[in-house]
């Protein structure tokens, strides 16, 4: 499934919210919901910073065996994708099974920057 | 003592309220059990949006007390926004000689807290009157 | 903010839990974000049921003053619309404060279903 | 006594556990507190796609005895796909006189049945212990 928001912090809670609901149908472990809540939102929290003004966010979930599989990009004015010494990268690492971040070019000459992440239904996270 | 906040103040028979203007998902209010120490007690979720209201409060704070106790236990949602604005407030709790102590009682706060290793760095306390009652 | 999910009913929960999420961050009463799910739901479960095999539900929410504007829409073999006699439709009337649904053409000869629906912040609902 | 149902059903002590086979979200838990009085509590979400579900438990308890309590306290949804049910079940339960009791606690179980003008219809009780202990 696809939500498309304004690239704002407003909007934040809505796809939390979304998290939670597939995270908790596919019979997640509490530990794990409240991790891919926690990722969701770190990854659309870069996303909205650093997104050209007035722009969309598109979040892709999908569902598998064993695993929710998140995606999400938005339009950005720099070819730099986040730097994977910060704190937020570390924390999206510690919360993940999986993660990966990188610009694609866009329409118009614009810059997509993308977040790819896997999240298992059982936690087995170590921590920072 | 007026003070300047993000959220609109009210001084209520010694207990201060700080009540939600706009429509963020937070609402932090404070009160002082005892000489010195302040309590925060913060509702809703704490993320990019709502992480400035609670620096705001908490920084204000810092100046009237020498234990600062914030309280999550209302916490429904923590994110890194939220985890910076402890860690900044407890450097500057450290600066300032205030002692920080938080309240992280349920999954949605103990988590984030966890896996960022920041239980080992701020202290914590299961519940309110645990955090208030600690020897100073 | 618009939802893209395929037409089945495994994923009206989390339309539900959009429209939750969205009225309580709009201070809807307890009763009116009641009244939202519900109709949001109805309406859903109505795409659902006439759309197409494999067919995608579209759903807009619109947060503005003091209501929510939602819509649906979804590919549908009929150029009929449900039935303003039928107990859905009731439900649907009594929980808005409007509500529309019609047929309009598609892509490649289709039909697109269509519902439309406000809810205001406060609830001065009738019943049925 | 087995029955067809739509879930993995299981007896334990006379205590007739239907457990969720799917990730259905929703569970009907049935038991027996008093000779001829069925008890089918439900926790979940009651929508288009658990309504078939919940109809195929209580229709089949509805043979099973003279009193049929659906506790629908842990109901979080009821959507018109399961007031429908709930009519079904009320008209099979007059056909076969069996008394029909409904307990509706929370405002997400109340309203819809309040919106549709269906509390003049059926039997609500505010609580498990008035709707069994009823006078029948
Ligand atoms: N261990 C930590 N726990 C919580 N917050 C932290 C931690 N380390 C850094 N931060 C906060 O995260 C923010 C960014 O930290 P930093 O590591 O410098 O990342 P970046 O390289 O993205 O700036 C800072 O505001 C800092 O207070
Ligand atoms: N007042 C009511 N409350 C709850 N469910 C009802 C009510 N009236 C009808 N239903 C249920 O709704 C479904 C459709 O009812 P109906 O009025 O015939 O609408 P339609 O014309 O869409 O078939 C039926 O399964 C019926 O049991």
């Amino acid at each position: 499934m696809e939500v498309r928001i304004a690239a704002s912090p407003a909007h934040l809670s809505v796809v939390r919210a979304v998290a939670a609901d597939l995270a908790m149908r596919a019979d997640f472990t509490l530990d794990a919901i409240s991790d891919l809540k926690m990722a969701v939102d770190e990854a659309c929290s870069e996303l909205i910073s650093r997104s050209v003004p007035d722009g969309e966010l598109v979040c892709r979930f999908a569902v598998e065996s064993d695993q929710i599989h998140f995606s999400a990009e938005s339009r950005t004015g720099s070819t730099q994708p986040p730097s994977r010494e910060s704190f937020g990268w570390r924390v999206l690492t510690a919360l993940t099974d999986a993660v990966n971040t990188w610009v694609v070019p866009g329409p118009d000459g614009a810059h997509v920057l993308r977040f790819d992440l896997l999240k298992k239904r059982a936690d087995d996270v170590v921590g920072l | 003592m007026p003070r300047q906040l993000p959220f609109r103040g009210r001084e209520d028979s010694g207990l201060t309220v700080t009540e939600n203007s706009s429509a963020l998902p937070i609402e932090v209010v404070v009160d002082r059990p005892a000489e010195g120490v302040v309590v925060a007690t913060v509702s809703g979720e704490v993320d990019m949006l709502t992480a400035p209201a609670l620096r705001g409060v908490v920084m204000a704070e810092l100046d009237e007390c020498h234990v600062l106790v914030i309280d999550l236990s209302g916490v429904g949602f923590l994110g890194s926004a939220g985890l910076a604005v402890l860690v900044e407030t407890s450097h500057e709790a450290q600066r300032r000689q205030v002692e920080l102590r938080l309240v992280a009682g349920g999954r949605s706060v103990r988590r984030p807290l966890e896996i960022t290793g920041l239980t080992e760095v701020l202290t914590t306390f299961p519940s309110r009157d645990d955090a208030v009652g600690a020897p100073g």
